[in-house]
């Protein structure tokens, strides 16, 4: 079906769709129209909104309700997400599935309300204390927020670990077209997938009781449980990975892009092309699983990749993870500015050039 | 009857005035009016109507949120 | 010969302020400045801005002026006057600034009974973030976060943030006002300045807040938006000294 | 076809609503159309703003490059915008609450040589219509029938969907008497 | 025939806790587990253990627990009490996490009326990080960070959380109970188990502070710490019910 | 001068030195010896000792401390350090010199309270929001933490950037032998620098009014402001990398670790040379700024890296960054285990082997 | 003069038990004493000395805080 | 030189200030030395613990990997930890409140052929000489008497840094009798 939304609504029906139980937040702006709606819609169909007194309080409500096996979200941009890195720590740790939205902004500080991709790191690396990972969406257009935001919590529930949707203020404010079927924008993940709840807090009849906790300090408890996780995530790494590739046959220069950053590469890659220069795109949709594998499979015929990224430069180390560095080049615009097509076209001009 | 021995001189910086009409409202002498004009601020600004009636109580000047009023004694 | 009788006092800038017409906060932050131009502290003092529409209230204020993150003014503002206690050290922040994210922040400020001034304005909404609802909102009330209004079972009650402080032994003066007319701006003011006197004085954490409004949070008129502070929210948060020892 | 339109005004003009239209109604179209409002504390200040893109193709971008067409409704969005958003089509001013100044002409003109503008006292037409609201749709009317950017019987369609009866009947005629104009 | 008197309730483990000798924490385990059985409603409760020595409280409940990041349980307690509101809630926390880190949290909580249950232990110092001073110590009270006795100058007055939590229309009941003798943890017992049958009720948020001994944070024997307790810290936090409406 | 002190009680003695006017913290293990000594202490020196409600609320004195150009500084351990993000992106915005002391613990979650070095990535590539970097010190025993610490702030100063003190809890409990004189301990900073300070906030007396802020919302300004601050970054690596290199000369294999694994490594290279094997060690003392260039001139001489972490694989991604992918390996236990000697070792013989 | 018409019988986990003496104190019977010797936790711990003056009035088993004691009535 | 000591004992019983004499005085010596405490919530539960490692080159780590000598000062530490710390010379235990076991006897037996076990009734003679809270310097006599790893005169130094004259007289008095048992 098809359907003209905002982003950040986008969102919100994606996840009434994929079964949303309580969604807790509190207030920041690019993404104050998602607590708008939710406030409005979800008393409707008796389900859980509460606009609460910080985001430290949010991301705990999504933890007691995700110990319930219930579908928990909130959302925030990032300051907001900075506050949250104790707790997304504490959720990887005791392995809770539940989804939590970053719709960057500028920073660092209180920075602006504008969109921006410099919370990467964070959100890749863990910004929390401890080796975890979410596993990082990231939707380039309204139609992926609506279905990643649908099916985030099948992927969390399949590997029992948060789900983070990353986008950025311009894609959260932006109004667009979105076809509620379109199967390319799908995760793999399974409707009625198996998914083990024996470990769910709903209160101890006719079984053992149950305990969720991070604690572990019986000797070797802790390592123990780290390469549990680890395993984990190798699985998710070898399963999850989602990239789109973008006229790269008989590219001469690959761009690489996530997001918005990818829009305004994709339109720099079609006029390029106009121009007779071979470009194409990258575009990873999961930040974590990173693309590695396949940029470096691209790698052996491209010569060159441009990085494209709104800040300073933060995926494009993961990229240099992938390829040699002399191949790698960057362009970014930190502090909630958008990257244009011109610009890229330019920086792609001028590397052909030296 | 009263008598108004002074003299009052209303200052407004009326191209920021947001038309709020807080001072307006406050004013017991009436001094105070809403122009039909806009300024470049975009609001229907105040204006002196009155002026001598103004007896210097300085209400519209506490009232204004955008601190654009000052009055002066003349003597 | 012209006498001056009512100008703008000197600890404001010589700008205009882009709060939005008819908001409480342009008057408030008037009475401050007049405040610290009548005690003669603009030299010595250091003021915490919220994140909340008074953050650019280093902007407006010709005194030294730092930001803070949301909700952490208090904390700030315990840096600055431990290691600077000569210093007049106050913040000013909103309802969700400081009721909502920041409530540990003010509960042991005061509780430590800091020797700081705060100001604190409810205007019973998120200002800042368009409208939502904040911990001061009454019952009933809509805004973008409760449009079929305040409900006390989800949402709970509106926070007295002054009477709550009252409670606390650490707290040496507390009282509400409001800005809905020249009277009550003229309490307001007295309040604020004996927050600071007590600073002066040494005698420990001193809060004043004060009822204001938000036109666009609340969705009207800036006249309906002050004439339903006067008329609903004071008799919620009834105004006057609550504590002062 | 490829339109940029910037349509900027104060918050209480609907120049959000009129940004909305537009982009529904070049989806039923089945063109592309992206809608970005401004938002958040920029609201503040007496001026709202929103870009509007109209496409056949696949929009990349939802922020003005290169306007090709701007609605301006009121003085502050005037001095404010049009310096920064000069349209290579058509500018519509509305002359109820803009007095054009010399200074900012020859800026446009100096960088947008074929600019038409358009002037369209709408908000007093839309208070002789009976709502001074309706200004907006009295702009739209006239945008609709300078530059056929849409089909009128879409937008219609698209308002029908938006209003109840009382109301639509004012906008449709805000919208036919923009039109005629 | 035997017949049981006194038996250890089902709602305990059978392993053993691992609390220094004297701990209260092990009398307020054991009598949430006598009112949860008495109830009857272990298999429908679900608890939410503090960071703090009581952190490992999963290991001695037999029913379901959580944990929760350091001061948050309110938070977390509401998330679980939202989507299973049959079921029955509660947190158990010290006063650093509730009192200190978890302000916010417990207010707002108690603010909402979370129909929930909140235990709240006060021994006046951080057991689990080794003693340091804790929002609840006394005036004068030495500690591993007062080493020259709390100074209110400094370090603010002891908090009064159950006072505190009064003042709000969110609370239902608030009470202030000891584990010091039979009679006093009898009388506990019987607050907690309001504070339970409130949730039941769907009365809303109902708290009961329970005063209690570290004997390891205080320096002093078993005896001396209950007896501490008993005498002096009685007297600044004086027991019985402080609000039931 | 020759003392004996606890990792921990360096770190104090060493600020006293170097100047600290106030301490702000929230207990938490294993570094709570660190307020208990400032607590008994700093009152008697008539400086600031403040414990406070939260690591919140501590990282804001510090913030307000810093605003009036003394010298501010707080400690924690992983999940305190994880609710400081938010704070720390303001003081990197804000431009604020203070210090930020983690004594790394076993993660994620609530984890252990033993030393791990899990932490890399939130310290080094930012754990909170927007493009922003602390310089990030990592000393590898007693003797380094108080030179560290006591030098700190000057660094700090020089750049008017957070400088963050990185160690686990190892190294923190540990006590040993130090030398207050020791010359190769120290850091590129002199105790008489010219530092500016017309920025501090200390009362508008004589001068204009100031303001500190990181809200930059007009057109252009946030991302001029980043790119300011990029600039200094530049800066930062370009003079205040710190490594140390032992038995690099005619090294087969080099290790690369930093801290308390270090050590363990340096025994390794120690033991391993006695086999026969010719290993060395480079040891980055400073994690932000990476001594990228170092290591990646010690490449071209060595064919293999191992590196060495208490953690699933963090620093190695930098040195991946700096040496082809396939010459680099990994050895971490993560969880609060300490890598031992042997188990370098063994990694080291196997990788021969293979 | 009370008469006894109940006899008791307490079970104490003694191995378990960390010599706190709250029992011990809280009894009115005297039925509680310290062990000198030490358990395998390495504490005192509690012993019964006077098991026929017990009342079972239940006060040792609300005090100990490590629920090591159990009363039973004997019929 | 190269010696690890594992010390445990009750939290009274001064094992951590044993550990710390014990590093004070190697370093004194000018040898290098590490002091590694159990510390935390670690610590309740009765027992408490420190590593101890002395040597003439710079100590990488600080944690006991190859145990040489171990002090127990109580039971509870006596079964939890010597199976794990198995020293390969010497074997301290406070037969005051130790009772061997057979089955730790013989595990230790199969790891550590040569182990010399040591038993002190550490608190018995405190008590005698005044003060069972030295039983811990009773049991560090016996230590540099029979293992020789530090000068008696030194640790006597650094003793009388540590402790008023009251105390220290007591402590030395215990170190003496450890020393001449
Ligand atoms: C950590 C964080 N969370 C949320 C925000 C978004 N935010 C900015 S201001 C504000 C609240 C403003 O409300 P109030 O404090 O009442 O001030 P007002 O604007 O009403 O004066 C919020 C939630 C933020 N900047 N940082
Ligand atoms: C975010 C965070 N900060 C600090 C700590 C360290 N910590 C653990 S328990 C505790 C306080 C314990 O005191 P209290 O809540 O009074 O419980 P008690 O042990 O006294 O029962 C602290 C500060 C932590 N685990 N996490
Ligand atoms: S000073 Fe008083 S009388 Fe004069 S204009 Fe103002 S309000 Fe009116
Ligand atoms: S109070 Fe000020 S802003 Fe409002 S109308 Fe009067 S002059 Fe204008
Ligand atoms: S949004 Fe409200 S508080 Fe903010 S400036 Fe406008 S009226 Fe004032
Ligand atoms: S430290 Fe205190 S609170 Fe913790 S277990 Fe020991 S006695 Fe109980
Ligand atoms: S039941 Fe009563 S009388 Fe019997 S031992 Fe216990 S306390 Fe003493
Ligand atoms: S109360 Fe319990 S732990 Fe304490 S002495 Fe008695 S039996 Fe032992
Ligand atoms: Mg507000
Ligand atoms: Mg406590």
């Amino acid at each position: 079906m098809k359907k003209v939304l905002q982003g950040n609504i986008a969102l919100c029906e994606g996840a009434i769709e994929g079964g949303l139980d309580a969604y807790y937040a509190y207030p920041i702006t690019p993404q104050n129209e998602i607590s708008a709606y939710f406030a409005e819609v979800l008393p409707k169909i008796n389900k859980v909104f509460l606009q609460v007194e910080s985001e430290i309080a949010a991301i705990n409500m999504v933890f007691g309700t995700a110990t319930t096996g219930k579908r928990a979200m909130t959302s925030s941009s990032s300051p907001g997400i900075s506050l949250m890195q104790e707790t997304i720590s504490y959720l990887c740790a005791c392995e809770l599935p539940c989804v939590v939205v970053n719709v960057m902004r500028g920073g660092p500080g209180l920075g602006n309300i504008s969109g921006s991709q410099q919370d990467y790191f964070q959100s890749t690396k863990g910004g929390g204390h401890g080796d975890y990972h979410c596993i990082v969406l990231a939707p380039f257009s309204v139609e992926e927020i609506y279905h990643f935001a649908k099916e985030s919590f099948l992927l969390a529930e399949k590997y029992r670990n948060p789900v983070l949707i990353l986008y950025d203020g311009y894609l959260g404010q932006t109004m667009e077209v979105l076809d509620t079927q379109k199967e390319e924008s799908k995760l793999n993940v399974k409707i009625n997938q198996q998914v083990d709840k024996s470990w769910i807090l709903d209160g101890a009849k006719n079984r053992p009781s149950r305990k969720i906790r991070s604690l572990l300090m019986q000797e070797g408890e802790l390592e123990k449980h780290n390469m549990k996780l680890k395993e984990k995530y190798e699985k998710i790494k070898e399963n999850e990975v989602r990239v789109k590739l973008y006229e790269i046959e008989d590219a001469e220069i690959c761009l690489v892009a996530y997001g918005i950053a990818a829009r305004a590469a994709l339109d720099a890659v079609y006029k390029l092309r106009k121009q007779n220069i071979k470009a194409g795109l990258i575009r990873p949709q999961t930040l974590f699983p990173f693309p590695y594998k396949e940029i470096k499979e691209i790698s052996k015929k491209v010569k060159k990749f441009l990085v494209v990224e709104m800040n300073l430069g933060q995926m494009v180390e993961d990229v240099k993870l992938a390829v040699e560095e002399k191949k790698v080049f960057f362009y970014g615009r930190p502090g909630g500015c958008l990257v244009s097509a011109k610009e890229i076209i330019e920086n792609v001009k001028s590397i052909f050039q030296n | 009857m009263r008598v108004l021995t002074k003299k009052f001189k209303i200052v407004i910086e009326t191209q920021y005035c947001k038309g709020c009409q807080f001072c307006i409202e406050t004013c017991p002498q009436g001094v105070l009016g809403l122009s039909e004009k806009i300024n470049k601020l975009g609001y229907r600004y105040v204006e002196v109507i009155n002026p001598q009636n103004c007896t210097g109580c300085g209400r519209c000047y506490i009232m204004c949120p955008d601190y654009l009023i000052e009055i002066f004694e003349e003597k | 010969m012209q006498l001056t009788k009512f100008i703008k006092p000197k600890s404001l800038k010589k700008n205009h302020h882009n709060f939005c017409p008819g908001c409480g906060h342009g008057i408030i932050h008037r009475v401050v400045a007049e405040i610290i131009d009548e005690l003669n502290i603009r030299e010595k003092t250091i003021a915490v801005a919220p994140v909340g529409c008074a953050v650019f209230a280093y902007d407006y204020w010709d005194f030294d002026v730092t930001e803070a993150p949301h909700g952490r003014p208090p904390a700030v503002a315990t840096g600055i006057k431990r290691v600077l206690p000569d210093r007049i050290v106050f913040t000013y922040q909103g309802d969700g600034d400081l009721a909502a994210i920041g409530t540990a922040e003010i509960i042991h400020a005061a509780n430590r009974s800091e020797n700081i001034t705060v100001i604190f304005v409810n205007n019973t909404v998120y200002g800042m973030t368009s409208g939502q609802m904040a911990p001061t909102t009454l019952v009933g009330q809509k805004t973008l976060t409760t449009p079929y209004g305040r409900e006390v079972f989800r949402d709970g009650y509106p926070l007295k943030v002054s009477e709550l402080l009252a409670v606390l032994d650490g707290t040496k003066f507390i009282a509400r006002g409001s800005v809905t007319d020249p009277k009550n701006i003229t309490i307001t003011k007295s309040y604020i300045k004996k927050a600071f006197i007590n600073q002066i004085e040494n005698k420990g954490f001193s809060f004043v807040e004060v009822l204001s409004m938000c036109p666009t949070g609340l969705h009207l008129e800036p006249l309906e938006a002050k004439n339903w502070v006067e008329k609903e929210l004071t008799k919620f948060f009834p105004l006057g000294v609550i504590k002062d020892v | 076809m490829y339109e940029e339109i910037f349509i900027a005004g104060s918050g209480g003009q609907g120049v959000l609503s009129l940004g909305k239209i537009l982009t529904f109604s070049a989806i039923q179209e089945n063109k592309f159309a992206t809608y970005y409002p401004s938002y958040g504390a920029e609201i503040r200040g007496g001026t709202a703003n929103c870009m509007v893109k109209i496409s056949n193709n696949f929009i990349y971008s939802p922020i003005i490059e290169n306007p090709t067409v701007a609605i301006i409704m009121n003085m502050p969005s005037y001095l404010k915008f049009v310096k920064k958003f000069i349209p290579q089509k058509f500018l519509f001013l509305n002359t109820s609450l803009i007095e054009e100044q010399e200074e900012i002409k020859k800026f446009i003109n100096q960088y947008a040589k074929n600019l038409e503008v358009i002037k369209v006292a709408a908000t007093e037409i839309a208070n002789k219509i009976g709502n001074t609201l309706v200004s907006n749709i009295v702009m739209l009317g006239a945008l609709i029938h300078r530059t056929k950017i849409i089909d009128i019987y879409i937008i219609k369609k698209v308002l029908s969907n938006m209003f109840n009866k009382k109301n639509l009947t004012l906008n449709l005629k805000a919208l036919d008497v923009g039109y005629e104009i």
